[in-house]
Protein backbone atom coordinates (compact mmCIF):
# COMPACT_ATOMS: atom_id res chain seq x y z
CA UNK A 1 0.00 0.00 0.00
CA UNK A 2 2.86 2.01 -0.01
CA UNK A 3 4.72 3.81 -3.44
CA UNK A 4 7.88 3.16 -4.00
CA UNK A 5 10.34 6.10 -5.14
CA UNK A 6 13.67 5.16 -7.06
CA UNK A 7 16.00 7.88 -8.61
CA UNK A 8 18.34 7.44 -12.03
CA UNK A 9 20.49 10.04 -12.47
CA UNK A 10 17.99 12.99 -13.59
CA UNK A 11 15.11 10.51 -13.70
CA UNK A 12 12.54 9.50 -10.77
CA UNK A 13 10.87 6.70 -10.90
CA UNK A 14 7.38 6.21 -8.86
CA UNK A 15 6.12 3.00 -8.33
CA UNK A 16 1.65 3.32 -7.71
CA UNK A 17 0.48 0.80 -5.37
CA UNK A 18 -2.62 -0.72 -5.95
CA UNK A 19 -5.54 1.58 -5.06
CA UNK A 20 -4.42 5.22 -5.51
CA UNK A 21 -7.63 7.39 -3.23
CA UNK A 22 -7.11 10.78 -1.40
CA UNK A 23 -5.32 9.33 1.41
CA UNK A 24 -2.53 7.63 -0.79
CA UNK A 25 -2.65 10.59 -3.36
CA UNK A 26 -1.75 13.02 -0.84
CA UNK A 27 0.87 10.89 0.55
CA UNK A 28 2.50 10.28 -2.63
CA UNK A 29 2.60 14.45 -3.59
CA UNK A 30 4.42 15.35 -0.64
CA UNK A 31 6.71 12.49 -0.81
CA UNK A 32 7.40 13.44 -3.97
CA UNK A 33 7.50 17.12 -3.32
CA UNK A 34 10.54 16.12 -1.34
CA UNK A 35 12.84 14.20 -3.49
CA UNK A 36 12.07 16.92 -5.94
CA UNK A 37 13.60 19.70 -4.00
CA UNK A 38 16.46 17.69 -3.22
CA UNK A 39 17.54 16.14 -6.32
CA UNK A 40 17.69 17.67 -9.72
CA UNK A 41 14.73 15.59 -11.31
CA UNK A 42 13.66 16.04 -15.30
CA UNK A 43 11.30 13.46 -15.67
CA UNK A 44 8.96 11.78 -13.49
CA UNK A 45 8.30 8.13 -14.70
CA UNK A 46 4.81 6.86 -12.60
CA UNK A 47 4.61 3.22 -12.67
CA UNK A 48 1.36 1.70 -12.62
CA UNK A 49 1.79 -1.53 -12.97
CA UNK A 50 0.20 -2.76 -9.99
CA UNK A 51 -2.47 -0.23 -9.80
CA UNK A 52 -6.21 -0.87 -10.15
CA UNK A 53 -7.65 1.69 -8.30
CA UNK A 54 -7.48 5.13 -8.97
CA UNK A 55 -9.80 8.41 -8.27
CA UNK A 56 -9.55 11.95 -9.48
CA UNK A 57 -7.45 12.52 -6.41
CA UNK A 58 -4.81 10.48 -8.24
CA UNK A 59 -5.73 12.77 -11.35
CA UNK A 60 -4.60 16.05 -9.27
CA UNK A 61 -1.56 14.89 -8.08
CA UNK A 62 -0.23 13.68 -11.68
CA UNK A 63 -1.56 16.67 -12.78
CA UNK A 64 0.10 18.94 -10.29
CA UNK A 65 3.59 17.18 -11.06
CA UNK A 66 3.12 18.06 -14.84
CA UNK A 67 2.98 21.44 -13.89
CA UNK A 68 5.25 21.45 -11.53
CA UNK A 69 8.02 19.53 -13.59
CA UNK A 70 7.18 21.68 -16.76
CA UNK A 71 7.94 24.79 -15.13
CA UNK A 72 11.53 23.83 -14.85
CA UNK A 73 11.15 22.17 -18.66
CA UNK A 74 11.19 18.75 -17.44
CA UNK A 75 8.17 16.51 -18.24
CA UNK A 76 6.27 13.81 -16.65
CA UNK A 77 5.20 10.18 -18.09
CA UNK A 78 3.12 7.38 -17.10
CA UNK A 79 3.41 3.69 -17.62
CA UNK A 80 1.85 0.11 -17.22
CA UNK A 81 -1.76 1.94 -17.08
CA UNK A 82 -4.23 -0.85 -17.24
CA UNK A 83 -7.77 -0.34 -18.82
CA UNK A 84 -9.40 0.38 -15.45
CA UNK A 85 -6.92 3.44 -15.10
CA UNK A 86 -6.86 4.56 -18.54
CA UNK A 87 -10.39 5.52 -18.59
CA UNK A 88 -9.68 7.87 -15.44
CA UNK A 89 -6.98 9.19 -17.51
CA UNK A 90 -8.90 9.60 -20.49
CA UNK A 91 -12.14 10.74 -18.97
CA UNK A 92 -9.43 13.80 -17.74
CA UNK A 93 -7.84 14.53 -20.28
CA UNK A 94 -4.60 13.40 -19.07
CA UNK A 95 -3.00 11.59 -22.32
CA UNK A 96 -3.19 15.43 -24.14
CA UNK A 97 -0.32 16.74 -21.37
CA UNK A 98 1.80 13.61 -20.85
CA UNK A 99 2.82 10.33 -22.32
CA UNK A 100 0.43 7.74 -21.09
CA UNK A 101 1.40 4.11 -22.01
CA UNK A 102 -0.89 0.69 -21.31
CA UNK A 103 -0.24 -1.65 -19.98
CA UNK A 104 -0.42 -5.19 -22.67
CA UNK A 105 -3.24 -7.10 -20.89
CA UNK A 106 -5.70 -10.05 -22.65
CA UNK A 107 -9.40 -9.04 -23.35
CA UNK B 1 -39.80 1.49 2.51
CA UNK B 2 -41.84 -1.46 1.45
CA UNK B 3 -39.99 -1.79 -1.95
CA UNK B 4 -36.85 -1.83 -0.37
CA UNK B 5 -35.18 -5.83 -0.32
CA UNK B 6 -32.10 -4.77 1.77
CA UNK B 7 -30.70 -1.48 3.04
CA UNK B 8 -27.78 -0.67 4.82
CA UNK B 9 -26.68 2.30 6.90
CA UNK B 10 -22.92 3.44 8.43
CA UNK B 11 -21.94 6.15 10.29
CA UNK B 12 -17.63 6.59 10.30
CA UNK B 13 -15.21 9.06 10.97
CA UNK B 14 -14.11 11.54 8.60
CA UNK B 15 -10.73 10.64 8.45
CA UNK B 16 -8.51 9.96 4.98
CA UNK B 17 -8.07 6.54 6.44
CA UNK B 18 -11.28 6.07 5.86
CA UNK B 19 -11.92 6.62 2.02
CA UNK B 20 -10.94 3.05 1.93
CA UNK B 21 -13.18 1.41 4.14
CA UNK B 22 -16.09 3.35 2.27
CA UNK B 23 -14.89 1.37 -0.85
CA UNK B 24 -15.10 -1.79 0.94
CA UNK B 25 -18.31 -1.33 2.56
CA UNK B 26 -19.78 -0.33 -0.70
CA UNK B 27 -18.48 -3.30 -2.38
CA UNK B 28 -19.98 -5.41 0.66
CA UNK B 29 -23.44 -4.37 0.16
CA UNK B 30 -23.07 -4.41 -4.52
CA UNK B 31 -21.82 -8.11 -4.39
CA UNK B 32 -25.45 -9.44 -4.18
CA UNK B 33 -26.30 -7.19 -7.65
CA UNK B 34 -24.21 -9.81 -8.90
CA UNK B 35 -22.51 -6.50 -10.47
CA UNK B 36 -19.59 -6.75 -13.47
CA UNK B 37 -16.19 -5.63 -12.86
CA UNK B 38 -16.55 -2.42 -14.21
CA UNK B 39 -19.96 -1.85 -12.91
CA UNK B 40 -18.47 -2.79 -9.12
CA UNK B 41 -15.18 -0.27 -10.10
CA UNK B 42 -17.92 2.62 -10.79
CA UNK B 43 -19.54 2.54 -7.33
CA UNK B 44 -16.56 2.31 -5.57
CA UNK B 45 -15.46 5.19 -7.76
CA UNK B 46 -18.17 7.31 -7.33
CA UNK B 47 -18.06 6.40 -3.79
CA UNK B 48 -14.67 7.43 -3.05
CA UNK B 49 -15.09 10.64 -4.45
CA UNK B 50 -18.29 11.44 -2.37
CA UNK B 51 -16.48 10.79 0.62
CA UNK B 52 -12.96 12.39 0.06
CA UNK B 53 -15.18 15.66 -0.89
CA UNK B 54 -17.15 15.07 2.88
CA UNK B 55 -13.44 14.99 4.01
CA UNK B 56 -11.40 17.75 2.42
CA UNK B 57 -14.24 19.90 1.73
CA UNK B 58 -17.02 19.47 3.75
CA UNK B 59 -15.38 18.91 7.61
CA UNK B 60 -11.88 20.99 6.11
CA UNK B 61 -9.95 17.83 6.87
CA UNK B 62 -10.47 18.56 10.71
CA UNK B 63 -12.60 15.40 10.95
CA UNK B 64 -16.53 15.10 11.69
CA UNK B 65 -19.34 11.93 11.20
CA UNK B 66 -19.84 10.58 7.38
CA UNK B 67 -23.10 9.46 6.57
CA UNK B 68 -23.80 6.47 3.62
CA UNK B 69 -26.81 4.78 3.28
CA UNK B 70 -26.88 2.29 0.87
CA UNK B 71 -30.66 0.62 -0.28
CA UNK B 72 -31.45 -2.05 -2.89
CA UNK B 73 -34.52 -2.40 -4.63
CA UNK B 74 -34.55 -4.58 -7.62
CA UNK B 75 -32.09 -4.08 -9.48
CA UNK B 76 -31.20 -0.22 -8.55
CA UNK B 77 -28.94 0.65 -6.13
CA UNK B 78 -29.36 3.76 -4.35
CA UNK B 79 -26.18 5.36 -2.11
CA UNK B 80 -26.18 8.36 -0.05
CA UNK B 81 -23.23 10.58 1.50
CA UNK B 82 -24.00 12.94 3.59
CA UNK B 83 -21.76 15.18 6.08
CA UNK B 84 -22.84 18.02 8.52
CA UNK B 85 -19.89 20.16 7.63
CA UNK B 86 -19.47 23.62 5.38
CA UNK B 87 -21.92 23.06 2.80
CA UNK B 88 -21.81 24.36 -1.14
CA UNK B 89 -23.04 27.87 -1.53
CA UNK B 90 -23.20 27.29 -5.47
CA UNK B 91 -23.83 23.45 -6.22
CA UNK B 92 -24.36 23.92 -10.04
CA UNK B 93 -21.02 25.59 -10.17
CA UNK B 94 -19.67 22.96 -8.09
CA UNK B 95 -20.72 20.04 -10.28
CA UNK B 96 -18.88 21.97 -13.28
CA UNK B 97 -15.83 20.28 -14.70
CA UNK B 98 -12.38 21.36 -13.42
CA UNK B 99 -13.88 23.19 -11.13
CA UNK B 100 -12.45 23.72 -7.69
CA UNK B 101 -11.84 25.77 -4.70
CA UNK B 102 -8.92 23.79 -3.39
CA UNK B 103 -6.75 24.21 -6.25
CA UNK B 104 -3.32 24.76 -3.39
CA UNK B 105 -4.62 20.87 -2.56
CA UNK B 106 -3.91 20.01 -6.05
CA UNK B 107 -8.06 18.83 -6.64
CA UNK B 108 -8.40 18.24 -9.93
CA UNK B 109 -12.04 19.60 -9.59
CA UNK B 110 -12.90 15.92 -11.16
CA UNK B 111 -14.64 14.58 -8.60
CA UNK B 112 -18.87 15.39 -9.27
CA UNK B 113 -17.90 14.74 -12.78
CA UNK B 114 -17.02 11.60 -12.43
CA UNK B 115 -19.78 10.31 -9.83
CA UNK B 116 -21.73 12.07 -12.75
CA UNK B 117 -20.37 9.40 -15.34
CA UNK B 118 -20.15 6.53 -13.30
CA UNK B 119 -23.45 6.62 -11.78
CA UNK B 120 -27.19 6.66 -13.44
CA UNK B 121 -28.56 9.55 -11.18
CA UNK B 122 -26.40 12.27 -9.14
CA UNK B 123 -28.52 15.01 -7.29
CA UNK B 124 -26.89 17.22 -4.79
CA UNK B 125 -28.66 18.73 -1.67
CA UNK B 126 -26.69 21.66 0.27
CA UNK B 127 -27.28 23.99 2.93
CA UNK B 128 -24.34 26.60 3.84
CA UNK B 129 -23.15 25.90 7.29
CA UNK B 130 -25.21 22.24 7.78
CA UNK B 131 -23.58 20.07 5.50
CA UNK B 132 -24.34 18.25 2.33
CA UNK B 133 -26.04 15.04 0.75
CA UNK B 134 -25.42 13.46 -2.22
CA UNK B 135 -27.87 11.07 -3.66
CA UNK B 136 -26.87 8.62 -6.07
CA UNK B 137 -28.58 5.51 -8.55
CA UNK B 138 -27.16 2.75 -10.18
CA UNK B 139 -29.16 0.74 -12.08
CA UNK B 140 -27.08 -2.98 -12.44
CA UNK B 141 -27.75 -5.09 -15.73
CA UNK B 142 -28.51 -2.32 -17.90
CA UNK B 143 -28.40 -2.37 -21.67
CA UNK B 144 -27.97 1.07 -22.01
CA UNK B 145 -24.22 2.10 -21.91
CA UNK B 146 -22.80 5.63 -21.24
CA UNK B 147 -21.11 6.95 -24.28
CA UNK C 1 -14.74 9.39 23.41
CA UNK C 2 -12.28 11.26 22.98
CA UNK C 3 -9.48 8.44 23.18
CA UNK C 4 -11.68 6.88 20.46
CA UNK C 5 -9.32 6.77 17.34
CA UNK C 6 -11.79 5.66 14.84
CA UNK C 7 -15.62 4.04 14.66
CA UNK C 8 -17.85 2.42 12.75
CA UNK C 9 -21.47 2.94 12.97
CA UNK C 10 -23.66 0.26 10.87
CA UNK C 11 -27.89 -0.75 11.01
CA UNK C 12 -28.78 -3.37 8.19
CA UNK C 13 -31.83 -5.57 7.77
CA UNK C 14 -32.05 -8.75 9.99
CA UNK C 15 -31.93 -11.05 7.13
CA UNK C 16 -29.39 -14.33 7.26
CA UNK C 17 -27.64 -12.78 3.62
CA UNK C 18 -26.44 -10.16 5.52
CA UNK C 19 -24.34 -12.61 7.91
CA UNK C 20 -21.90 -12.46 5.35
CA UNK C 21 -22.22 -8.44 4.86
CA UNK C 22 -21.33 -8.32 8.52
CA UNK C 23 -18.51 -10.52 8.53
CA UNK C 24 -17.14 -8.25 5.44
CA UNK C 25 -17.46 -5.26 7.51
CA UNK C 26 -15.78 -5.99 10.62
CA UNK C 27 -13.00 -7.33 8.52
CA UNK C 28 -12.85 -4.08 6.23
CA UNK C 29 -12.97 -2.25 9.74
CA UNK C 30 -10.41 -4.59 11.76
CA UNK C 31 -7.84 -4.66 9.09
CA UNK C 32 -6.65 -1.35 10.37
CA UNK C 33 -5.32 -3.40 13.44
CA UNK C 34 -3.17 -5.02 11.11
CA UNK C 35 -4.09 -8.75 12.61
CA UNK C 36 -3.32 -12.02 12.34
CA UNK C 37 -5.15 -14.36 10.50
CA UNK C 38 -6.46 -15.75 13.40
CA UNK C 39 -7.19 -12.78 15.13
CA UNK C 40 -9.38 -12.05 11.91
CA UNK C 41 -10.96 -15.39 12.02
CA UNK C 42 -11.64 -15.27 15.77
CA UNK C 43 -13.96 -11.67 15.36
CA UNK C 44 -15.51 -12.94 12.58
CA UNK C 45 -16.78 -15.77 14.35
CA UNK C 46 -17.63 -13.66 16.85
CA UNK C 47 -19.54 -11.35 14.57
CA UNK C 48 -21.22 -13.51 12.65
CA UNK C 49 -22.56 -16.13 15.98
CA UNK C 50 -23.71 -12.61 17.22
CA UNK C 51 -25.99 -11.51 14.33
CA UNK C 52 -27.04 -15.20 13.95
CA UNK C 53 -28.67 -14.96 17.10
CA UNK C 54 -30.47 -11.36 16.32
CA UNK C 55 -31.80 -12.70 13.08
CA UNK C 56 -33.29 -16.05 14.74
CA UNK C 57 -33.45 -15.58 18.40
CA UNK C 58 -34.48 -11.53 18.19
CA UNK C 59 -36.42 -11.43 15.31
CA UNK C 60 -37.11 -15.20 15.20
CA UNK C 61 -36.56 -14.76 11.77
CA UNK C 62 -39.45 -12.21 11.18
CA UNK C 63 -36.51 -9.54 10.22
CA UNK C 64 -35.62 -6.25 12.06
CA UNK C 65 -32.99 -3.79 12.33
CA UNK C 66 -29.61 -4.84 13.27
CA UNK C 67 -27.11 -2.17 14.77
CA UNK C 68 -23.77 -2.53 14.71
CA UNK C 69 -21.12 -0.49 16.70
CA UNK C 70 -17.16 -0.84 16.03
CA UNK C 71 -14.73 1.59 17.91
CA UNK C 72 -10.95 1.24 18.24
CA UNK C 73 -8.54 2.46 21.14
CA UNK C 74 -5.25 1.42 20.21
CA UNK C 75 -5.22 -2.19 20.12
CA UNK C 76 -8.27 -2.79 21.10
CA UNK C 77 -11.27 -3.03 19.43
CA UNK C 78 -15.20 -2.73 20.99
CA UNK C 79 -17.50 -4.70 19.05
CA UNK C 80 -21.89 -4.09 19.56
CA UNK C 81 -24.08 -6.01 18.05
CA UNK C 82 -28.09 -5.06 19.21
CA UNK C 83 -31.34 -6.16 18.06
CA UNK C 84 -34.90 -4.74 19.04
CA UNK C 85 -36.37 -8.22 19.26
CA UNK C 86 -37.97 -10.33 21.90
CA UNK C 87 -35.15 -10.39 24.19
CA UNK C 88 -33.24 -13.11 26.35
CA UNK C 89 -35.38 -14.03 29.93
CA UNK C 90 -31.91 -15.64 31.52
CA UNK C 91 -28.98 -14.50 30.20
CA UNK C 92 -26.83 -16.67 32.58
CA UNK C 93 -28.55 -19.93 31.53
CA UNK C 94 -28.99 -18.47 27.72
CA UNK C 95 -24.97 -18.47 27.56
CA UNK C 96 -24.48 -21.90 29.06
CA UNK C 97 -22.33 -24.60 26.30
CA UNK C 98 -24.95 -26.30 24.66
CA UNK C 99 -28.39 -24.52 25.58
CA UNK C 100 -30.64 -23.38 22.93
CA UNK C 101 -34.10 -23.06 22.73
CA UNK C 102 -34.37 -23.44 19.08
CA UNK C 103 -33.60 -27.26 18.78
CA UNK C 104 -36.10 -27.63 16.21
CA UNK C 105 -33.83 -25.48 14.14
CA UNK C 106 -30.76 -27.61 14.68
CA UNK C 107 -28.84 -25.06 16.40
CA UNK C 108 -26.43 -26.08 18.43
CA UNK C 109 -26.23 -24.11 21.60
CA UNK C 110 -22.74 -22.99 20.79
CA UNK C 111 -22.98 -19.22 20.01
CA UNK C 112 -22.06 -17.81 23.04
CA UNK C 113 -19.16 -20.11 23.75
CA UNK C 114 -17.46 -19.34 20.67
CA UNK C 115 -18.17 -15.53 21.04
CA UNK C 116 -16.54 -15.82 24.84
CA UNK C 117 -13.75 -18.45 23.23
CA UNK C 118 -12.64 -15.50 20.72
CA UNK C 119 -13.10 -12.54 22.38
CA UNK C 120 -11.38 -10.99 25.49
CA UNK C 121 -15.00 -9.96 26.76
CA UNK C 122 -18.09 -10.65 26.10
CA UNK C 123 -21.00 -8.90 27.97
CA UNK C 124 -24.96 -9.19 27.19
CA UNK C 125 -27.89 -6.71 28.20
CA UNK C 126 -31.01 -7.83 27.37
CA UNK C 127 -34.71 -6.88 28.15
CA UNK C 128 -37.55 -9.19 27.41
CA UNK C 129 -39.64 -7.51 24.76
CA UNK C 130 -37.48 -4.79 23.54
CA UNK C 131 -33.86 -6.33 22.54
CA UNK C 132 -30.81 -7.51 23.33
CA UNK C 133 -26.96 -6.14 23.17
CA UNK C 134 -23.70 -8.09 22.76
CA UNK C 135 -20.90 -5.95 24.44
CA UNK C 136 -17.59 -7.59 23.00
CA UNK C 137 -13.89 -6.46 23.26
CA UNK C 138 -10.78 -8.03 21.41
CA UNK C 139 -7.44 -7.11 21.99
CA UNK C 140 -5.14 -7.52 19.02
CA UNK C 141 -1.75 -8.31 19.54
CA UNK C 142 -2.13 -9.66 23.05
CA UNK C 143 0.67 -12.05 24.15
CA UNK C 144 -1.70 -14.15 26.33
CA UNK C 145 -3.19 -17.02 24.50
CA UNK C 146 -6.34 -18.69 25.08
CA UNK C 147 -5.64 -22.00 26.32
CA UNK D 1 -21.01 -20.15 -2.97
CA UNK D 2 -23.20 -23.37 -3.52
CA UNK D 3 -22.94 -27.15 -1.58
CA UNK D 4 -22.48 -29.96 -4.36
CA UNK D 5 -24.08 -33.35 -3.82
CA UNK D 6 -23.09 -36.20 -5.14
CA UNK D 7 -24.98 -39.84 -4.43
CA UNK D 8 -22.95 -42.92 -5.12
CA UNK D 9 -24.15 -46.36 -4.11
CA UNK D 10 -25.20 -45.72 -0.50
CA UNK D 11 -22.87 -42.91 -0.30
CA UNK D 12 -23.93 -38.93 -0.16
CA UNK D 13 -20.89 -37.01 -0.38
CA UNK D 14 -21.30 -33.28 0.39
CA UNK D 15 -18.67 -30.91 -0.92
CA UNK D 16 -19.24 -27.85 1.39
CA UNK D 17 -18.78 -24.14 0.18
CA UNK D 18 -16.18 -21.80 1.20
CA UNK D 19 -18.14 -20.57 3.88
CA UNK D 20 -20.63 -21.50 6.19
CA UNK D 21 -22.47 -19.70 8.09
CA UNK D 22 -26.28 -20.10 8.95
CA UNK D 23 -27.39 -18.52 5.59
CA UNK D 24 -25.24 -21.16 4.06
CA UNK D 25 -25.76 -24.31 6.56
CA UNK D 26 -29.67 -23.76 6.59
CA UNK D 27 -29.73 -24.11 3.10
CA UNK D 28 -27.43 -27.49 3.16
CA UNK D 29 -29.94 -28.78 5.96
CA UNK D 30 -32.76 -28.73 3.65
CA UNK D 31 -31.18 -29.73 0.31
CA UNK D 32 -29.81 -32.75 2.16
CA UNK D 33 -33.00 -34.01 4.63
CA UNK D 34 -34.41 -33.88 1.02
CA UNK D 35 -31.79 -36.61 -0.35
CA UNK D 36 -32.15 -38.29 2.79
CA UNK D 37 -35.65 -38.67 2.36
CA UNK D 38 -35.42 -39.52 -1.40
CA UNK D 39 -32.52 -42.11 -1.33
CA UNK D 40 -31.42 -44.92 0.88
CA UNK D 41 -28.27 -43.43 2.18
CA UNK D 42 -25.92 -45.11 4.80
CA UNK D 43 -23.19 -42.79 5.20
CA UNK D 44 -22.57 -38.90 4.44
CA UNK D 45 -18.80 -37.34 3.79
CA UNK D 46 -18.71 -33.83 4.14
CA UNK D 47 -16.07 -32.57 1.98
CA UNK D 48 -14.64 -29.48 3.80
CA UNK D 49 -11.27 -29.07 1.52
CA UNK D 50 -12.61 -25.74 -0.44
CA UNK D 51 -14.20 -24.42 3.32
CA UNK D 52 -12.11 -21.17 5.43
CA UNK D 53 -15.16 -19.73 7.36
CA UNK D 54 -17.13 -22.09 9.76
CA UNK D 55 -19.32 -20.62 12.91
CA UNK D 56 -21.85 -22.74 15.46
CA UNK D 57 -24.54 -22.49 12.91
CA UNK D 58 -22.31 -25.39 10.21
CA UNK D 59 -21.86 -27.31 14.06
CA UNK D 60 -25.77 -27.99 14.30
CA UNK D 61 -26.36 -28.38 10.97
CA UNK D 62 -23.92 -31.48 11.07
CA UNK D 63 -24.79 -32.87 14.16
CA UNK D 64 -28.61 -32.92 13.00
CA UNK D 65 -27.17 -34.76 10.59
CA UNK D 66 -25.44 -36.99 12.61
CA UNK D 67 -28.19 -37.91 14.77
CA UNK D 68 -30.46 -38.26 12.06
CA UNK D 69 -27.82 -40.89 10.41
CA UNK D 70 -27.47 -42.88 13.76
CA UNK D 71 -31.85 -43.54 13.69
CA UNK D 72 -31.06 -45.71 10.78
CA UNK D 73 -27.67 -47.00 11.37
CA UNK D 74 -25.56 -44.53 9.08
CA UNK D 75 -22.68 -42.58 9.89
CA UNK D 76 -21.02 -39.18 9.30
CA UNK D 77 -17.38 -38.40 8.20
CA UNK D 78 -15.81 -35.13 7.38
CA UNK D 79 -12.61 -34.93 4.96
CA UNK D 80 -10.29 -32.80 4.46
CA UNK D 81 -10.84 -29.98 7.09
CA UNK D 82 -8.16 -27.14 7.46
CA UNK D 83 -6.58 -26.13 10.57
CA UNK D 84 -9.35 -23.28 11.05
CA UNK D 85 -12.20 -25.94 10.72
CA UNK D 86 -10.91 -27.93 13.15
CA UNK D 87 -10.32 -25.72 16.07
CA UNK D 88 -14.12 -24.95 15.64
CA UNK D 89 -14.81 -28.89 15.32
CA UNK D 90 -12.66 -29.54 18.66
CA UNK D 91 -13.92 -26.64 20.76
CA UNK D 92 -18.04 -28.33 20.08
CA UNK D 93 -16.46 -31.86 20.34
CA UNK D 94 -17.62 -33.11 17.18
CA UNK D 95 -14.62 -35.37 17.07
CA UNK D 96 -16.31 -37.61 19.58
CA UNK D 97 -19.26 -38.80 17.84
CA UNK D 98 -18.09 -38.53 14.22
CA UNK D 99 -14.73 -39.34 12.21
CA UNK D 100 -12.97 -36.16 11.06
CA UNK D 101 -9.98 -36.59 8.64
CA UNK D 102 -7.69 -32.82 8.30
CA UNK D 103 -6.51 -31.43 5.10
CA UNK D 104 -2.41 -31.67 5.21
CA UNK D 105 -1.50 -28.15 5.48
CA UNK D 106 1.52 -26.87 5.35
CA UNK D 107 2.41 -24.55 8.07
N1 LIG E 1 -19.20 17.67 0.73
C1 LIG E 1 -18.84 18.91 0.33
N2 LIG E 1 -18.90 19.94 1.20
C2 LIG E 1 -18.55 21.19 0.81
N3 LIG E 1 -18.15 21.51 -0.44
C3 LIG E 1 -18.08 20.53 -1.36
C4 LIG E 1 -18.43 19.19 -1.03
N4 LIG E 1 -18.27 18.43 -2.14
C5 LIG E 1 -17.86 19.26 -3.12
N5 LIG E 1 -17.75 20.53 -2.66
C6 LIG E 1 -17.35 21.73 -3.46
O1 LIG E 1 -17.47 21.39 -4.83
C7 LIG E 1 -16.22 21.59 -5.51
C8 LIG E 1 -16.08 20.60 -6.66
O2 LIG E 1 -16.01 19.28 -6.16
P1 LIG E 1 -15.37 18.12 -7.04
O3 LIG E 1 -15.99 18.15 -8.40
O4 LIG E 1 -15.49 16.85 -6.29
O5 LIG E 1 -13.84 18.54 -7.21
P2 LIG E 1 -12.62 18.61 -6.16
O6 LIG E 1 -12.91 17.70 -4.99
O7 LIG E 1 -11.45 18.14 -6.95
O8 LIG E 1 -12.53 20.05 -5.73
C9 LIG E 1 -15.18 21.46 -4.42
O9 LIG E 1 -13.97 22.09 -4.75
C10 LIG E 1 -15.89 22.10 -3.22
O10 LIG E 1 -15.82 23.51 -3.29
N1 LIG F 1 -30.29 -11.83 20.20
C1 LIG F 1 -31.01 -12.73 20.91
N2 LIG F 1 -32.33 -12.52 21.16
C2 LIG F 1 -33.05 -13.40 21.88
N3 LIG F 1 -32.55 -14.57 22.37
C3 LIG F 1 -31.25 -14.84 22.16
C4 LIG F 1 -30.41 -13.95 21.43
N4 LIG F 1 -29.17 -14.49 21.38
C5 LIG F 1 -29.24 -15.64 22.06
N5 LIG F 1 -30.48 -15.88 22.53
C6 LIG F 1 -30.92 -17.04 23.36
O1 LIG F 1 -29.76 -17.67 23.88
C7 LIG F 1 -29.72 -19.04 23.49
C8 LIG F 1 -28.30 -19.53 23.32
O2 LIG F 1 -27.67 -18.84 22.26
P1 LIG F 1 -26.39 -19.48 21.55
O3 LIG F 1 -25.38 -19.86 22.57
O4 LIG F 1 -25.92 -18.53 20.50
O5 LIG F 1 -26.90 -20.82 20.86
P2 LIG F 1 -27.91 -21.08 19.64
O6 LIG F 1 -27.96 -19.88 18.75
O7 LIG F 1 -27.31 -22.26 18.95
O8 LIG F 1 -29.26 -21.38 20.24
C9 LIG F 1 -30.56 -19.10 22.23
O9 LIG F 1 -31.07 -20.41 21.97
C10 LIG F 1 -31.65 -18.08 22.54
O10 LIG F 1 -32.66 -18.63 23.36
Amino acid sequence: MEAEYQVDEQFLFIYIPQEVDHHVADKIRRETDVLLSERSIRKIVFDFHDTRFMDSSGIGMILGRVKKMRKCGGSVEAVGVSNQVARIFDMAGLPSVMTMRQKEECV
Amino acid sequence: MSDVENYMKVEFEGISENERLARMLVSAFVVTFNPTLEELEDVKTATSEAVTNCIIHGYEQLGGPIEMTMEKKGQELFLQVADYGIGICDVEKAMEPLFTTKPQLDRSGMGFTFMEAFMDEVKVHSVKGKGTVVHMKKIFGSTCKRV
